[in-house]
């Protein structure tokens, strides 16, 4: 057991503390949740710049070769300052799956592009009924001599108005299967629309018709999605996860300082012994979910294939979901009316903590699973 | 002890619902943005609407132009326009100031102002909250000076409803700062259109503009606007809030929310070709918020009832504001998780479909366990006056 | 719309919280969760001379021709007092369905005697698998040419080893029917063996090995037993419920009294803020779960037959079960370790409490009544 | 961050669980009844054979006889122990009174007693709580008055465990009653076969007779049993506090249950023929109730590890005292609900099957929430010590 942080992760998290506090203050997360595409380029070539998009990257392709256990570190601070831009969706979601089910020219082709920030990778993983569930989809594959012909839709991709590539699922003759878009460039015609959602991240409903890929398009073997899918959820569950407890951490923080310094009633409400129990339930709430977080990352880095590791990651993700909502409610309540003013950045915390708990499977999706596999 | 309303009661109900069949816009949602002029005029045209029934004062004394109804027809007056998130129900001038003056104003106050209230007339706002004050009401230190037969006001109050669109305002200051500090605060009636005041809308975290901060700057009013007496306005305010919670409003609010998120369910198909209300574990959550509604309905009915008894319910209207703006919460909540990423849409545009709607809806109703005596304060409330729990 | 109680209610309300607080002291209750059949017939006598065994039986059946609504005023302070024996079981469900099913013969054997509380009658509502459900059966009765012949176990049975009468659903070739079946006097083998129960009330399973009745046993039509089943479950849940807030009412008074007079720290515990909240959510939940209570017991009194009044009997137990729950542990919480001492009077409260949410229908069963008729 | 045992902590688990195989009694279903004459014959049997492998004081010191095995290594033998409800896990001994002696223990008192403790000699037990000291133990009043070379002590300590078998107490008494009250307290060791002492069973709400009263009427001890100096005994007891709350027994305890409770819904079939845990509601709860555990788990083990660490986890312990002791509670409050009408059995005879005995471990562990330091008190903690909240 070792709860502490090791030397370059300690380094990770101090500098990403350092730069996002100076490259992502408030005035900059707001204007990009009012921004169609949800970040800049600058803003994205310096995270590249940091190496932190490679971070999970094998060196021989670009990246740090650093392991989910070192991301869950930078992903708690890119939480913590509400950081925009497609980390998640690109450096671990993206690259995870292309990592692990590419070719060896799929890898060559993507993963040093993701590392740099060149190349915008996102997941639909979103079914067409809304749910986290990525297997209701309309998407057909049809397979012809020169590859696939895709049509039909997938909604709230994620980033899917920047994006260079994006996996999607659709259905072939031989079952679900993985396709590696390049939907900037794709033959045939892919509609966008941008839907501006709570989170201030964009996600997009991306319409492919008659899209024409060749037959190496497929991420892993055609029928053999479900495991990409899985492998995809596993990461993005845990990264979200971590980046949840991140937020509801500063949350309490920012609760805890709040109440110290507002004074009703000739003292601070910090010292009224039902805002000191609130606080109390907060904190213990942020341990909670964090160490639940952080094994899930240990889980994934040490054994990401095991049923085991899939229930460890179901918890995570089930606690964040559970518990941060608790904390931003009570952060509302602690706060009194100035927490109800859009000018007040609490709201910001909260938007991102409610939409969060729907990406990756929502609260029930996860519960469900740990019940079946009980 | 019985349960359903009287025949009288029955029938003024289906009077209102006719009366908003007819009046409210077609295919009305709601709620009214009065910040648009477009809302504005709708506001306007329907507190007109229900001044010429008689409805906004029917709880007043016929001497004042009331119809002296029971709290139990008011109640199913708020419940109904409520439930249909109908604008124009005032309540700053008929539920608030309107007794206020009846109680404690000058038989020239009275003509001046009841009248127009009770037509639709004035609009006015309430000038209580300040930046500091919070719960705690009373370390209020927006000062009016008494220059001969002026008072001139300096300082801010936060918080203030239709500041932006009301003629007038009825305010709390502080006209003596050396005295204990519930005795140096006086209630004055004030011009909005005074100069020195400025209007500053405050927008809330749904993104609308439903408060604002007004500031005062050497604004003159004259000496006949003070109501009550001079350093009395706490004892002229309090005489009024207990009653004036509102709390059906929460009620109708959740009930509301909880039937879209219910049609919602029954008419949205998974993936899989079922309906989204044919899974049981969503139905039995509907279920329990349907029962905790209901816990929040009959306690707010009992506060209706007991003031018809004559008895003031203070601990039962703290009861009813924290049971039923947690369930209008908890409502909007599952509704939120059941809809999923749909539910996540946040656009300015108008959306009739739920999931275009409903956080916008959470986000506002965020306030709820927070305005009007937070809901900490309620259970203090409870455990001081209800309960008689020592303070120390 | 009337929350108060008429003049009727005001004097069974004062005559029974003064009867109580005399004859049903913690003593007494005390030593009837001890004894194996849970009350005494000098005590069950004077309750029949009071006329509370008869209070909803029709005058011309020996009983004063009361409503549930007044019943319920009793059965509040019976709760609060904790009173032991058959009262719900005998003169509120038994006597709800031999009013109603019952044919003229069966009410004059039957009513005036459960009035005066000569006889008592119970009905037999658990399942043999031990859920609320009462229709999980494998009583069999067999149609012969003078009655019929049962055979089989009913489970729980509550105070069956006192009992005059049983009322027992049966499988027969028609469908369920329920039997009147008078267990000391019965031809066959009736095996009656008492539990020792949570609640201090006796259950008992009983065991019935051929056992003949005339064909006149049957309470309603054979084969139409459901609907002698729901009005039982109804009035069973309805007079659970108002005894459950009743209880609940005593344990929050007994509980503001404590913190008012506990010191800790140098004041009354009931001065700190925490403490304030627990005792103002205690309030709040009575006063929930009373409103809710006798709603049902209006709606039994007013329309039993109606679907609208199942579901507000549903709500009203479902309600009790949840916030009784609460209470009864918020008390224990502001207790501390007195509470947890037998000596305490308040384990006696949370053993009813608890074990009253198991009858005439569970908290899930309830729960599951309102969503499948959402 | 790494979240798995090593290899020697693994070995040392697999160590325990095969010498509990061995040791305890055949379908060993637990807990413990030390009252019965039985129980406690088994207690002294384990207790010794724990002592015998040095397992009870492995944490001490070297020079003491000890193994200075990591805190870690500690947490799984109580994990084990408490999981396997397992007697003989002595505390008072060798966690609480042994390390104080270490560190301020004369050398007579050192000899005399810690050897002794090691080989599971004298039973010892814990007289801090008074009847009026509840959670503000500094409040306590029985007095030990200094006469010549003796004290003699008056007054009652209360929720004793294990006074009916102990040998000797380890005690705090008031020696100045002018003093502030965290001042006059001194530390002393009493031999309870003393003349003066009597020792009154309380019996808990599960019918069990768990603690005890325990009455001193002139009861003399000689002033070599002072531990640490006159009126310094609060300093005495208070270091070692913090380490000592046992919360790895509640997660143990909530494992167990909760294991019991699947096993239970795994194996039993509704009238219907399904099994209960085919129910998907039933599974739902259960994994959710498992999360709750994890939870609990991981802030203990994180206690732990800060301890391996050096760091002294006062804001965590109360954490997982709070999170552990509520996991715990919620389990057997679901399993209660579960079981229904069999879950409500509660006759005084053994019963292997979970439904004869799940409503009375429901009962006993009602105290886990308020021994030890109420889970407000633990909160307080929290926002004192670990937020630094203002106290006024």
């Amino acid at each position: 057991m070792d709860f502490g942080l090791n030397e370059t992760q300690e380094l990770i998290r101090a500098s990403a503390a350092e730069f996002l506090a100076d490259r992502s203050p408030s005035d900059f997360v707001r204007a990009m949740a009012e921004d169609e595409r949800g970040y800049t380029d600058d803003f994205w070539q310096e995270i590249g710049e940091l190496a932190w998009l490679g971070l999970t990257i094998p060196e021989v392709h670009g990246g740090s070769g650093m392991d989910m256990i070192d991301m869950s570190v930078l992903l708690n601070e890119w939480g913590a300052a509400l950081a925009p831009g497609p980390l998640v969706e690109s450096a671990v979601v993206s690259a995870a799956a292309i990592n692990k089910f590419g070719t060896e020219t799929q890898k060559q082709e993507w993963l040093p592009a993701i590392a740099t920030g060149q190349t915008i990778a996102v997941p639909s993983l979103t079914g067409i009924d809304g749910s986290t569930n990525p297997n209701a989809t309309n998407l057909r594959a049809a397979e012809t001599t020169n590859g696939y012909v895709l049509s039909g839709t997938t909604r709230f991709v994620p980033y899917g108005n920047s994006a260079d590539l994006a996996l999607i699922p659709a259905e072939t003759d031989t079952g679900t299967t993985i396709f590696a878009l390049p939907i900037k460039t794709a033959e045939g015609t892919v509609n966008i629309t941008p839907l501006k959602m709570a989170s201030g991240a964009p996600a997009t409903d991306i319409e492919l018709n008659e899209v024409v890929v060749p037959s190496a398009s497929t991420l892993g073997n055609p029928g053999e999605g479900q495991d990409v899918i899985d492998h995809m959820t596993l990461h993005g569950a845990t990264a979200r996860a971590t980046q949840m407890v991140g937020a509801g951490s500063a949350v309490t923080d920012r609760t805890i300082d709040y109440v110290k310094e507002r004074r009703q009633f000739g003292r601070p409400i910090g010292a009224f012994q039902v805002i000191q129990h609130y606080m109390a339930d907060m904190a213990t709430k942020v341990k909670s979910a964090q160490h639940l977080a952080n094994r899930a990352a240990w889980a994934l880095a040490t054994n990401a294939d095991s049923p085991q590791s899939s229930r460890i990651v179901n918890q995570a993700k089930w606690t964040a979901n559970t518990l941060m909502h608790d904390i931003v409610w009570t952060a509302h309540q602690s706060h009194g009316a100035i927490g109800f003013t859009w000018e007040h950045d609490l709201h910001l915390y909260t938007r991102r903590i409610l939409s969060w708990r729907a990406d990756y499977g929502d609260t029930e999706t996860h519960l469900e699973n740990l019940a079946r596999t009980l | 002890m019985w349960f359903e309303f009287n025949d009288e009661e029955l029938a003024f109900r289906e009077e209102l619902r006719e009366f908003l069949d007819d009046e409210l816009p077609d295919g009305w949602i709601g709620p009214n943005d009065e910040s648009s002029d477009e809302g504005w005029a709708l506001y306007k045209r329907m507190r007109k609407a229900l001044a010429d029934r008689g409805w906004l004062t029917m709880t007043w004394p016929k001497e004042y132009g009331g119809q002296e109804a029971s709290p139990m027809i008011s109640l199913i007056f708020a419940e109904e326009m409520s439930y249909r998130r109908a604008p124009g129900n005032d309540r700053f001038g008929t539920r608030m100031l309107g007794p206020t003056l009846m109680h404690f104003g000058t038989e020239e106050q009275k003509r001046k102002y009841l009248p127009d209230i009770a037509q639709g007339g004035l609009q006015w706002c309430q000038g209580y909250s300040e930046p500091n004050t919070g719960s705690d009401l009373a370390s209020l230190q927006t000062f009016a000076e008494l220059r001969g037969d002026e008072f001139v006001i300096n300082g801010s109050k936060i918080w203030t409803s239709l500041a932006h669109r009301a003629d007038m305002m009825f305010m709390l200051v502080r006209t003596d700062r050396e005295a204990e500090r519930h005795s140096g605060i006086t209630f004055l009636l004030v011009d909005m259109k005074s100069p020195g005041i400025q209007v500053n809308p405050i927008i809330n975290i749904a993104g609308a503009h439903s408060f604002n901060q007004v500031m005062f700057d050497d604004v003159h009013v004259p000496i006949e606007n003070m109501v009550g007496e001079l350093n009395d306005g706490w004892n002229v305010a309090m005489n009024l809030l207990n009653f004036e919670r509102g709390n059906i409003d929460y009620v109708s609010w959740a009930q509301r929310s909880w039937e879209e998120i219910r049609d919602y369910a029954a008419t949205t198909r998974r993936f899989d070709g079922s309906l989204m209300i044919d899974d049981m574990k969503v139905r039995r959550r509907l279920a329990e918020l349907e029962a905790e509604i209901e816990m929040a309905r009959y306690i707010t009915y009992e506060v209706a009832w007991l003031q018809t008894q004559g008895y003031p319910p203070s601990t039962e209207a703290s009861m009813c504001k924290i049971a039923a703006t947690e369930a209008n919460c908890a409502v909007l909540d599952f509704g939120v998780e059941l809809l999923g990423m749909p539910g996540l849409i946040d656009d300015p545009d108008e959306h009739e479909d739920l999931a275009g709607r409903i956080f916008k809806m959470r986000m506002y109703q965020t306030s709820g366990p927070i305005l009007a005596g937070t809901n900490e304060i309620q259970k203090n409330i409870i455990a001081y006056r209800g309960l008689e729990l020592p303070r120390r």
